[in-house]
């Protein structure tokens, strides 16, 4: 007993990873769910629709399908590394998440441990980048190791094309931190002065207003970084079969699949805390009935599920969307207690804002074709790289001016 | 928090960096030649740490900083050279470049 | 008995260890992944010894690029088990002794410098923050110059990378 | 005085012009090299005449002028006699002479060969030598120390060699430029000891200094120092024994001979003799020795003259023959004859070769008179030059010849080292003199043409060619009009103007003058007396003589040559002196260079010793080869095992660590 009063960041830290490993886990699975249920509709389908209301079970049973499934490994492949490099990719995918903060530091536990906040290293951006950096080794090896030429070809492609974007990426970032002068998230949240105002008190102080052309940069980049379509050569399936993870199945398989999902939302988070103002929400401080923006949100989608449920719904499916409404509406209906409508704001905000990021994905991915490999090796290089030097560069000029002028 | 002397780390890399002689010597693939040298420079850099901690400043921090650049220059050139030798001679392993030219 | 201490003996245990399987293994695509383990031991020994930014160039640039690199080399010239050949007998009987005694002399010597006799405070101790402003005001002040000529090395070596790398058409 | 000040130009126009012609002029068209090179030593002559203008106006004790522009070289500056040479140039009326005589006959003849040379190969080539010459020559006569005029000396005899050389594909000519180079060398040695022994004794090597401390020092010191400096003398202007090159080097293209070997080159000796002449007058014996070779070679070398067919051998022996007559001149101390004789030599005798020049030209490459006459309509302008330069060497009264010989003889006949076997030699000589160059001239001019009319197209040389023989002409006429007055009791002027350089051999020119003055007789017997001397007497006889042989009944040298065949072929082969120097010298210094010096030293010794060394060194690389494996694993060994032995020495030995 007396160990955790001793050790109050490691308990506090311990309890976190738990809750944030949970959440992200389910977010994962429900992300692909979203995913398909997106582009199906953008195709104008259904998708995934009889497993669970809307599909609701589907990711549950796709997890089941993989656990139950033979794991076939090639004999040829290199045992270890096999095995290790999709534990690799998302262990790597799982701890960049640790890194961020979902909500401001101020929200704390008892023991004054911040609660958002998994580890709250300042260089966590820096660290963020170490970790991400290290992602490619996943792929890569897993090309190597399972010793088939797709698969080989896939890692190199992938190494290749995460080495190229990774410069571009860390640079169109580099001008959010010169705005910030920190690489503390939350300074790069709130500001040099440590509190975001705004412009023309309307317009919130995130950095992608004066850093557009970085934002976009950072998001081309991110997108390839996370081998996204459109740039998702490593497993180009009409050259490659499956690219690097052509001969993984099962469980190895998922892991790949999560760890690809767990970067997604790792960049978006990223994109968040760096270009779209973090936890904050867009409205100034003053307007206090935004306070209820979580919860009446939460009631609106319960209302939707009550209503759906009432009219599509039968059998199981109807009791399976009830659950899920009443979840909403009791959700929605202790956001309207003060307090935690307070402190659920920082998350609410920022998971809207990480949404509306993978929602853009997800277009995309509906949307457009892919890159051949030169134009996308070119396109990274000569085009990408330049453009976000010079913003790095104007940036840069236009923060030193007014020293130059007078200082 | 806690009391590592320094001496320790000191040991540690002079460990590292002899290690990284021996394999030097002894691994005959010359890529993996280069991951040794690379090896020898973590040493050092680690040795500069501790001396930079030791000495109370960060002058040793600023060294290890232009160690990792210069190795990086090294490593991009060198593997060049190697893709070069892989090429050429179809052989990776140093004992059978015995010349300079073919 | 403490953390750092702990933390310490894990890291320098794993950095040996994997030096040795960078001496021993075959592939060199394992020795590759010993390699870059090490390099993770030794950034967090540099968040040990109070130097998080450094830890953090370490992973980027050395477990980030560089080794990726090497990775990379590795796949595409698709290199196999390396050949035991003894071509070179003062390497054969000499070398290995040779590079242990060396080992030897420099951790004697080291061991009773009396740098070492100071004591290494953990990462809580210092003020990360502040010392990262001081290492790039140093950087950019006093050591401005070896920094701009960093800054052409590398591009000279780009070129050179380059060059060698060309196709001959 | 804007250019006694600056003496140095004279001398750097020709430079200037060989230099731009050597580098460039092969590129260019013959009209601007000529241009160039007649223009540079045209101007170098302008520059003469403006100097001596100046020089006119110097008062007496500004003579020798001075120009010092450098220290040139500086040795053992803490001895009391501290070896240096300035460049110093230096214009007294010896200097004057020798410059107006070489920049003017230079100039004629670069004009003339523009002319002669204009069909050859390697123009460009020819002119910068040529120009490079006149550098040098002037460099000799306006030295003001012997390094200086040996400088020039050398350099003379480095243009010489190149010109004789000048057909260089020609084995013949070749041979004839190292032979002259080679045979010149034997008397430069004597000269360069000479020198060394000059600054020995007097501790200095400037000639003013030199001279002012003449007196003080023992006299066989200074025939040593004078024998040696004519040794190369002997060398530079062909006197017996080492005139054997002179002959040989009438390979070279004519104007060369008439410049090089007639005018200037070969007059150096006579010149450094003249200068040196306080030294030699302190010197009886070698005075004699000097006069000796003169008389001696001025007779030798006529006889040889008297039966040679190619034209310009007889030239050269002549040539070789009147340079013996200045020797004879300084021999008997009349310097200021010797001058005298040098300039009008320079005159007649250079235009001799020019017009022999025109006449081979005419000829069409036709060198031997054999095969020549009754050129006389055809080419006049040449006739007639020719003609005049020959009644001028002759002697004939009234010609510019006449003056200077008749002034050598005299003073051998009664100067102060008058002697009476010398004079005899001379007298003979002149007459053989006379008679060769009138057999030359009737041989080439007069008769039946005795070559193919329908091959040979005879025609007159060309303006640029013509008229420097005019002025040649008009100037053996004339040139030695000076000593005119003297015939009618008058002084000689050229005495008088060259009189302050030798008055430190005074007692000669006093003597001279007084054997001129003391005859009691009127002026008119005076004249009767010169006009009726034996010199004319024998140079009229010789022009009879070989009238009679060549015009009047010309069997009659084959019958001769047929009565004393022996002493006929004896000359004809010029003494076989070149067969007794290949046996005596030559051949044996050949086989010691071949078996002893090549076999034994070179191949033995030096190669030896090379190849020991190259083989060390291979043997001992290879040893150390053997590490240099290319094996990377071994350097990291052999590196590490360095490393190893350093740490042990800095932390174990040093204790470094602690």
């Amino acid at each position: 007993m007396e160990f955790i009063s001793q050790h109050p960041v490691l308990v506090a830290a311990v309890v976190k990873i738990a809750v944030l490993l949970f959440i992200v886990m389910t977010a994962l699975a429900y992300l692909t769910w979203l995913e398909r249920k997106v582009i199906a509709h953008i195709q104008s389908r259904w998708g995934p629709y009889n497993v669970g209301a809307h599909g609701l079970l589907q990711p549950l049973a796709d997890g089941l399908k993989f656990l139950f499934k033979e794991d076939v490994m090639p004999p040829v492949a290199d045992r270890l590394i096999y095995t290790l490099a999709p534990f690799l990719a998302l262990s790597l995918g799982l701890t960049a998440i640790a890194l961020i903060p979902f909500g401001p530091p101020i929200v704390q536990f008892p023991n004054g441990q911040p609660m958002f906040v998994v580890s709250d290293i300042n260089l966590g951006l820096l660290f963020l980048f170490a970790i991400t950096s290290i992602g490619v080794y996943g792929v890569a090896l897993a090309g190597w190791s399972s010793n088939s030429k797709y698969a080989l070809l896939g890692g190199l492609r992938s190494s290749a094309q995460m080495i190229s974007y990774e410069v571009s990426l860390t640079i169109s970032v580099v001008g959010v931190l010169l705005l910030a002068g920190s690489l503390d998230f939350n300074q790069l949240i709130n500001g040099p002065n440590g509190q975001a105002g705004y412009w023309l008190h309307f317009i919130p102080k995130w950095n992608v207003f004066p850093q557009i052309v970085g934002f976009l940069c950072y998001l081309t980049a991110a997108i390839a970084e996370t081998n996204r379509i459109p740039f998702d050569l490593p497993e180009a399936e009409t050259e490659l079969v499956a690219g690097f993870h052509t001969e993984y199945s099962a469980f190895k398989f998922a892991m790949f699949f999560m760890a690809e999902y767990a970067n997604m939302i790792t960049v978006s988070c990223l994109a968040t805390i760096l270009f779209l103002g973090g936890w904050l929400s867009p409205f100034p401080a003053s307007w206090t009935w935004q306070n209820y923006l979580p919860s009446v949100s939460l009631l609106l989608l319960a209302a939707y599920c009550a209503w759906n449920t009432v009219s599509e719904m039968r059998g199981i499916a109807r009791l399976q969307l009830g659950v899920v409404t009443l979840l909403a509406g009791g959700g929605g209906l202790i956001c309207l207690y003060p307090p935690i409508a307070a402190g659920i704001q920082g998350p609410f905000w920022f998971t809207a804002k990480i949404l509306a990021i993978l929602f853009f994905y997800i277009w995309m991915r509906a949307t457009l074709p892919r890159f051949r490999y030169d134009q996308l090796m070119s396109f990274g290089w000569k085009l990408l790289l330049p453009v976000s030097l010079a913003n790095l560069v104007i940036t840069a000029f236009v923060i030193v001016w007014p020293l130059l002028r007078h200082g | 928090m806690s009391a590592v002397p320094i001496s320790w780390y000191l040991v540690l890399s002079a460990i590292l960096f002899g290690l990284g002689v021996v394999a030097f010597v002894f691994k005959r693939n010359i890529i993996t030649i280069f991951m040794s040298i690379e090896l020898m420079l973590n040493a050092v850099n680690l040795a500069f740490v501790a001396f930079a901690r030791a000495r109370g400043d960060l002058d040793g921090l600023v060294f290890v900083f232009f160690v990792i650049v210069v190795a990086a220059a090294e490593a991009a050139v060198g593997l060049a050279i190697v893709i070069m030798l892989a090429q050429n001679r179809q052989s990776l392993n140093v004992e059978r470049v015995s010349l300079l030219k073919l | 008995m403490n953390i750092a201490i702990i933390m310490f003996f894990a890291c320098a245990l794993l950095s040996v260890a994997g030096a040795m399987l960078l001496i021993l293994a075959r592939e060199p695509i394992h020795s590759a992944l010993a390699l870059i383990l090490v390099m993770m031991a030794v950034a967090v020994l540099y968040l040990l010894l109070g130097a998080p930014f450094i830890a953090a160039v370490q992973i980027i640039v050395y477990a980030g690029a560089i080794m990726v690199l090497f990775v990379f080399v590795i796949m595409l010239l698709n290199a196999g088990v390396e050949e035991r050949t003894d071509f070179s007998r003062i390497a054969k009987f000499g070398g290995v002794p040779l590079g242990f005694l060396l080992l030897l002399e420099i951790a004697h010597s080291l061991y009773h410098s009396p740098v070492g006799k100071a004591i290494a405070n953990g990462a809580g101790s210092s003020n990360d923050a502040a010392d990262t402003a001081k290492l790039s005001e140093m950087l950019f002040r006093q050591y401005l110059f070896p920094f701009e000529a960093t800054s052409i090395l590398i591009l000279i070596a780009i070129l050179g990378a380059l060059v060698l790398a060309r196709k001959e058409s | 005085m804007p250019l006694l000040n600056h003496l140095w130009i004279v001398l750097a126009l020709p430079l200037a012009g060989a230099a731009i012609n050597g580098l460039f002029g092969k590129r260019w068209a013959q009209s601007a090299v000529n241009s160039v090179a007649v223009g540079s030593v045209v101007l170098s002559f302008l520059a003469a005449a403006e100097t001596v203008r100046e020089f006119c106006h110097l008062a007496a004790n500004q003579i020798p002028f001075i120009g010092n522009y450098f220290t040139w070289m500086v040795g053992g500056e803490a001895t009391p006699h501290p070896f240096r040479v300035d460049f110093a140039l230096q214009v007294d009326q010896l200097t004057v002479v020798m410059l107006l005589v070489v920049t003017f006959v230079g100039m004629l003849i670069h004009i003339y060969s523009t002319g002669y040379m204009a069909q050859e190969g390697g123009y460009y080539r020819f002119f910068s030598y040529l120009n490079l010459f006149m550098f040098f020559m002037l460099t000799l006569v306006m030295a003001a120390n012997l390094i200086v005029m040996f400088v020039g000396w050398e350099g003379v005899g480095l243009c010489s060699y190149l010109l004789i050389g000048f057909w260089f594909l020609k084995k013949s000519a070749a041979d004839a430029g190292k032979k002259a180079f080679i045979v010149t060398r034997i008397g430069d040695f004597g000269f360069t000891v000479g020198i060394l022994l000059v600054f020995a004794t007097f501790g200095t090597v400037a000639f003013s200094e030199i001279f002012s401390q003449v007196a003080e020092k023992p006299v066989n010191i200074l025939t040593t120092i004078c024998l040696l400096l004519f040794a190369g003398a002997i060398g530079k202007s062909a006197q017996l024994p080492l005139y054997v090159w002179l002959p040989d080097a009438m390979e070279g293209p004519t104007p060369v001979s008439a410049l090089i070997h007639a005018a200037t080159m070969v007059t150096a000796g006579v010149y450094m003799v003249a200068r040196m002449s306080p030294l030699f007058s302190r010197a009886p014996i070698a005075m004699l020795v000097v006069a000796i070779v003169g008389a001696v070679t001025a007779f030798y070398s006529a006889t040889i003259g008297l039966v040679q067919t190619d034209i310009k051998k007889v030239l050269a022996y002549s040539t070789v023959s009147q340079l013996g007559y200045m020797f004879l001149a300084c021999g008997v101390g009349a310097y200021t004859a010797g001058i005298f004789h040098l300039m009008t030599h320079a005159f007649f005798k250079g235009l001799l070769f020019l017009a022999a020049g025109s006449v081979i030209h005419a000829m069409g490459g036709e060198q031997d008179m054999t095969k020549m006459g009754g050129l006389r309509e055809k080419i006049p302008a040449t006739y007639w030059t020719m003609f005049i330069a020959t009644l001028a060497i002759a002697g004939i009264p009234g010609f510019a010849g006449f003056f200077s010989k008749d002034a050598i003889l005299e003073a051998a006949k009664d100067g102060p080292y008058a002697n009476l076997w010398l004079w005899l030699l001379g007298v003979v000589g002149a007459g053989l003199t006379s008679f060769y160059m009138f057999r030359l001239v009737f041989l080439t001019f007069f008769g039946k043409p005795r070559y193919d009319e329908h091959k040979v197209h005879v025609h007159e040389s060309p303006k640029k060619m013509t008229i420097p023989l005019m002025v040649l002409a008009f100037l053996s006429i004339f040139g030695g009009w000076f000593a005119a007055p003297k015939l009618v009791g008058g002084i000689d002027y050229f005495e008088k103007f060259l009189a302050p350089v030798f008055s430190a051999s005074a007692p000669t020119s006093d003597a001279i003058t007084a054997a001129a003055t003391d005859t009691t007789a009127s002026p008119a017997m005076d004249l009767l007396h010169a006009l009726t001397g034996w010199p004319v007497i024998v140079g009229i006889l010789g022009l009879l003589v070989a009238w009679w042989f060549y015009v009047k009944s010309p069997d009659i040298p084959k019958r001769m040559a047929q009565s004393v065949r022996g002493l006929y072929t004896l000359l004809f082969n010029k003494y076989y002196v070149d067969e007794i120097y290949a046996a005596l010298i030559v051949r044996p210094l050949l086989w010691i260079s071949t078996n002893v010096l090549w076999h034994v030293v070179d191949e033995g010794l030096v190669d030896g010793t090379v190849n020991a060394t190259a083989t060390i060194a291979r043997d001992s690389g290879g040893q150390a080869r053997k590490i240099q494996s290319g094996n990377t694993r071994s350097y990291a060994a052999w590196v590490i095992l360095g490393a190893v032995g350093f740490t042990a020495l800095l932390f174990g030995l040093l204790g470094v660590a602690n």
